[in-house]
């Protein structure tokens, strides 16, 4: 069975080329970061897995279904979630909220059982809001379930975030990178989480700047490099590819 | 003869409308505001001019005075009104409700202040009219044209080819760039609000000399106006006035074959088809403000 | 005639606590009058408002309504319909007026389902819809309906102008109604409408209009609109051969322009008051004229006054049925204004066709139109 | 009495027109002006087919029914395009409704429009007089914002809450977003219908003026002064501004320019909520 397989995805902006051809395979329950220079087409990559651009050649097929042309909703639905790197909380919504609406649970989710029939939809919701608490309290935030995502820290926030996606009950969770901007605690803290989602049985693909953190989460890299997929490999290969070294830390680089 | 005629007027009406459409698309695509208040101020430069005309001035002063009128409300509209709305991150909708909130003001001033009723300049020479190849143009008529396309030309050079107009589009094209052209936006938006309302006052006068005025009726062509600015693409000035004539001519026209009264109902309907067919509008450039 | 806010408020809360009373107070007669004080058509409804005080003021000074003084008390409508119900039903619980006098077709149509419920009179003494003939058995037109004036119209038309016709009408409702109802009556005595276009109320430009008006090439063209006619006046200049204009009372504005030179319009014959009044009243309200709207409303005031004072002297209650039955019992009232007659609730008067003539405007014909 | 209760339903009855625009600018986010207009159909729609017979009760379901069809139809343009084009679509819509009102003269009565409309009547129990027909718009308020707290305290209102402040997000989550909308903007199309027909059944006498672009930027003045997204902020503001002209006419103050005048203060009212509160007096941040 194929999982997640992207083949021959090409995507350009006006003139700019975001993704060139790229193809790679991902294997269920690995953690896979997503490596490259600023601009290599990693957020592009997502955008086109999780349907939030449409490429322009190529297809995306996730357990052995061709998705390519599924809506983004569709998508989630099949399995596929993601975070963003600028996050993208309900910011006036408490904690809890944030969670109880990405749950996969539709029920409850229309105007119709909402005003006529009020009983069983607060039977929904209290069965949604323990739920969502019980998500909130396995990332950590279960003290923190009534304060509006504006009101939290950095690292809580981003913590939300993973509660979020888990609410989704995705399998595969593409993490935008989880670990930019914490201070050490926290990065500790997320790093855990991401062994904890592994362990769970969930396929992660991780876009990662930091290559300490690449070393401690990565089964699998895939190295991206304007638009192109380069390589991939296990990290190790990829640590000692003087080339690749070369490349992301600028050295050698002909600009 | 009768189409013949009939086009013309069309085409006459289309340039008022035009300077209104490039007046507030200028606004527009530099700073994102949707300037409702945009109809008030066009109401208060007729009446203005009407005012001083009935007092005795010469009818060229009073067009001036009117134009400096729309100049100095624009800037105070952007300087007292918009900019501190900016200052507290209102939210483009909190923008919009108060500049309703503008228009029901300055409509209602003009009322009070000048008269609720529709008024006519009193000015002799309004009336005589030009007969050339059968087709006849009021005074006023010829005069709507002819400065409209002075204006519009004016303003389309001065936003493309003078280094200010350059400057000026940078900021609305990116916020970040406004940094690299040393112009302060507050100020740059006030002055940008300030040439538009100058420019609007023009059709404004010359509207009213030619038929009549009201205080409550300038929403309908601002409305008309916005249209033609999204039909002909947002951000470019020759769409926005070539689609108000496209836009006069048809309802002139229609007048001939379909009955008047469902005119208003046909300019939306070809704006809702636009929006859903070719939402970028016709003669689109470049307009990377997200909406 | 001005009550303090607070002794308002007072009565205000009495008469929320308390249920409403069924019958007026003995000591003095009230009248409520519901007009447009504010709005666009506030100029005309404060005219209306001075009619009516001046006709209450001239019966008080002689002693009121048979000995018993007469008050009135207005409100504001701003011609909207809803606020008529408001001001209605205010009328009725803080004052429990038996006779309403109103303005605007809308308002009178909106209250007049309240005025049968009620038993209250409502008097119309300018509104000119045809649907006001019978909204209501407690409405009384003083002035004719838009059909009266149009059936004189047309028959003069085919007789003296021509029996090709055009019709601008004011996309409103005076406007639709005198469009409709000339069209009626001229097909009826043999006429033809070879075109028709409506305009839109506040519209200021013409041009597209009168082009495709003048390009039928009509005997003549009958104009219902209500405002902005100078605007038309002076596009209709520039407009080669456009034909003969007529219209109706509301066309007064189209007189002394160059391009309605020999146009006609009907109106309603309304004559003014004794000099002495007229100056009284000038002095009295501080006003220029005594306009037609002042003249109309007096007139419809002395009218039910002349009611009330009949009631009142016979010992009789006075409530909006007594005073209608009476007014019908009266049937005739002369006054100079006019001489109305009423047959049922609706006035019948002279109705005079004009026609402009150089600064004049000449009087062709008075015709008594036959229902 | 009648007074005071006929100042109540006007009240109430503007106070579901708030609740319909609430759901659509203050809680999924979508600028209105033509509440007015689906407003205007929910009464047309009760006033004809009662003249022609139909009860009250079938009459108010058709309203509700039409207004929700049609409001979705008019916001679908603002439901695909994210963005200020639905700011001129609303305007749009307000301006072709009002034009169909006037123009369609053989169903609407046209310009001068349609009077003795019929007095509601349900199960033999007839709604005439302010103190009768009180009940009824009391039970219809207490019946539409008894609908807005569940919605808004049931998952889907948390859900609405959630694509008004990240839309991208309430996607990424899975949510049917667009669905979502559509749900809304019947919900609020049912509710301009109710009022709508409640309006005509008591005045007894609607033309194209009662639902002009005038009532629907009342409306929005309504909202904005009561304070959105909060149930507490619509049902104040209506109340707040129908008594301001009432107060007024309290005092002897007619003038040709009281009518502008009242329309200023409405003006400056608006102006000055956006800049010093924005919440209005019970509601949250636009």
């Amino acid at each position: 069975m194929t999982y997640l397989a992207v083949s021959h995805v090409t995507k350009t902006f006006g003139g700019l080329v975001a993704l060139d051809d790229c193809s790679f395979v991902i294997a269920p329950g690995r953690i896979s970061c997503v490596v490259g220079p600023n601009g290599a087409g990693k957020t592009s990559i997502f955008n086109v897995v999780t349907g939030f651009i449409k490429a322009d050649t190529g297809t995306v097929v996730f357990k052995d279904k061709d998705v390519t042309s599924l809506s983004r909703h569709d998508r989630v639905r099949l399995g596929i979630a993601r975070t963003f790197q600028n996050l993208r909380l309900f910011e006036e919504l408490s904690a809890l909220d944030n969670v109880l609406v990405c749950l996969a649970d539709e029920a409850g989710n229309g105007p119709l059982a909402a005003m006529f029939r009020p009983f069983h939809t607060e039977a929904v919701l209290k069965r949604k809001k323990a739920e969502a608490a019980a998500l909130l309290d396995e990332v950590g935030l279960g003290h923190k379930i009534e304060v509006p995502a504006a009101s939290l820290s950095y690292g809580q926030k981003k913590l939300l975030c993973i509660a979020r996606v888990l609410a989704t009950r995705a399998e595969l969770i593409l993490l935008d990178e989880p670990t930019s901007g914490l201070a050490a605690g926290a990065l500790d803290a997320m790093v855990t989480m991401i062994h904890t989602l592994k362990a769970r049985g969930r396929t992660l693909l991780v876009v990662e700047h930091n290559t300490r953190i690449v070393q401690r989460i990565a089964d699998d890299v895939l190295f991206f490099h304007r638009g192109r997929l380069l390589a991939q490999g296990s990290p190790d290969e990829i640590t000692s590819n003087e080339e690749l070294g070369r490349i992301y830390f600028g050295r050698g680089d002909e600009h | 003869m009768l189409y013949l005629q009939l086009f013309v007027d069309g085409v006459v009406s289309g340039c008022a409308i035009g300077l209104v459409s490039i007046s507030f698309s200028y606004f527009y695509s530099v700073t994102g505001t949707f300037h409702v208040a945009h109809a008030g101020i066009y109401t208060l430069c007729g009446y203005v001019a009407w005012a001083l005309v009935a007092a005795g001035a010469p009818f060229i002063a009073a067009l001036m005075l009117a134009v400096l009128a729309g100049a100095l409300s624009g800037y105070a509209t952007q300087h007292v009104l918009y900019q501190r709305l900016a200052d507290r991150q209102a939210s483009p909708l909190v923008m919009m409700i108060a500049s309703i909130g503008l228009l029901t003001v300055l409509q209602n001033i003009v009322a009070i202040v000048f008269s609720p009723n529709i008024v006519q300049f009193d000015m002799p020479w309004r009336v005589g009219h030009l007969d050339i190849a059968g087709v006849t143009l009021s005074h006023p008529q010829a005069l709507i044209a002819l400065v409209s396309i002075v204006i519009f030309v004016g303003l389309t050079v001065f936003s493309a080819r003078t280094d200010l107009g350059k400057r000026i589009r940078a900021i609305a094209s990116n916020a970040e760039l406004a940094e690299i052209t040393r112009l302060d936006p507050k100020r740059v938006f006030a002055y940008v609000l300030a040439i538009s309302s100058a420019i609007v006052a023009v059709p404004a006068v010359l509207v009213g000399v030619d038929q009549a005025m009201q205080p409550y009726t300038s929403l309908i062509v601002l409305l008309t106006a916005v249209v033609a600015m999204i039909a002909g693409g947002i951000g470019s000035l020759p769409g926005a006035f070539g689609m108000s004539i496209v836009l006069a001519v048809i309802q002139s026209l229609s007048v001939a074959l379909i009955p008047g009264r469902w005119s208003i109902a046909a300019v939306f309907g070809i704006f809702i088809l636009f929006i859903l067919l070719k939402p970028e509008g016709l003669f689109r450039r470049r307009f990377s403000r997200a909406l | 005639m001005r009550m303090g806010l607070f002794s308002k408020a007072v009565m205000l809360l009495t008469a929320l606590a308390s249920a409403p009373s069924a019958f007026a107070q003995p000591k003095e007669l009230l009248i409520g009058a519901l007009l447009p004080l504010t709005g666009p058509a506030a100029p005309i409804g404060i005219e209306e408002r001075n009619g009516v005080q001046f006709a209450v003021d001239e019966v008080n000074a002689a002693g009121g309504a048979a000995g018993v003084p007469v008050r009135v008390i207005f409100d504001d409508s701003q011609g909207k319909p809803d606020q008529a119900v408001l001001s209605f039903n205010r009328m009725l619980d803080l004052h429990s007026v038996p006779v309403i006098i109103t303005a605007y077709s809308s308002i009178s149509l909106a209250i007049a389902p309240l005025a049968t419920r009620r038993e209250v009179l409502v008097v119309n003494p300018a509104a000119q819809t045809n649907k006001l003939e019978k909204a209501s058995p407690f409405l009384i037109n003083t002035i004719p309906l838009v059909n009266a004036e149009a059936r004189v119209l047309a028959r003069y038309a085919v007789d003296k102008i021509g029996k090709k016709a055009a019709i601008i009408y004011e996309n409103a409702a005076a406007g639709i109604d005198g469009a409709t109802d000339f069209r009626k009556y001229f097909e009826a005595v043999g006429g033809q409408i070879i075109a028709e276009e409506p305009v839109e109320f506040g519209q200021t430009n013409y041009r597209a209009t009168l082009l495709k008006i003048a390009a039928a090439k009509p005997d003549f063209v009958y104009i219902a609109i209500t405002q902005s006619q100078a605007a038309m006046a002076d596009q209709i200049g520039q407009v080669a051969n456009f034909p003969v204009g007529i219209g109706n009372t509301f066309s007064s504005p189209f007189f002394g322009f160059k391009s309605t030179e020999g146009w006609y319009q009907t109106g309603i014959q309304s004559g003014q008051l004794e000099p002495a009044k007229v100056s009284s009243f000038k002095e009295k309200l501080k006003v220029e004229e005594m306009g037609f709207f002042a003249r109309e409303y007096y007139n419809a005031t002395k009218i039910i006054l002349k009611a009330a004072e009949a009631l009142i002297a016979s010992g009789r209650p006075v409530t909006g049925a007594a005073l209608r039955d009476k007014i019908q019992e009266i049937k005739t009232f002369s006054s100079p204004v006019a001489t109305i007659t009423f047959e049922d609730n609706n006035a019948s008067r002279p109705v005079e066709i004009l026609q402009y003539r150089g600064d004049k405007r000449v009087l062709l014909e008075a015709v008594n139109p036959t229902r | 009495m009648n007074f005071f209760l006929s100042f109540v339903i006007l009240a109430e009855i503007f106070s579901i027109a708030a609740l319909s625009t609430n759901l659509l600018m203050g809680i999924i986010g979508i600028f209105s002006v033509a509440q007015a207009a689906i407003m205007g159909i929910g009464a047309y729609t009760v006033a004809l087919l009662m003249m022609s017979g139909v009860p009250f009760f079938v009459a108010l379901l058709a309203a509700i029914v039409l207004c929700a069809a049609v409001n979705v139809i008019s916001s679908l343009p603002s439901l695909r395009l994210a963005g200020d084009y639905f700011i001129i679509t609303s305007f749009g819509t307000q301006l072709v409704a009002t034009a169909v009102f006037i123009n369609w003269q053989g169903l609407t009565g046209g310009a001068s429009g349609l009077f003795d409309i019929p007095l509601a009547t349900i199960g033999g129990w007839t709604f005439a007089t302010a103190r009768q027909f009180v009940l009824l718009s009391t039970l219809c308020l207490v019946a539409v914002a008894g609908s807005f707290w569940l919605l808004m305290r049931s998952p889907y209102g948390r859900l609405l809450h959630a694509i008004r402040q990240d839309e991208i997000a309430a996607v990424a989550a899975g949510r049917r977003v667009l669905r979502a909308k559509v749900g809304v903007a019947a919900v609020s199309g049912a509710y301009a219908g109710i009022a709508g027909g409640l309006y005509a059944t008591y005045i007894s006498f609607i033309d194209p003026t009662s639902f002009d672009i005038h009532v629907s930027v009342l409306v929005v003045t309504m909202l904005v002064v009561g304070g959105a997204r909060t149930l507490s902020g619509s049902i104040i503001g209506p109340f707040l501004l129908i008594a301001v002209p009432q107060l007024l006419a309290m005092i002897d103050l007619p003038s040709t320019l009281l009518g502008p005048m009242r329309q200023l203060v409405y003006g400056l009212i608006l102006i000055a909520f956006m800049v010093w509160r924005p919440q209005g007096i019970a509601g949250r941040r636009l």
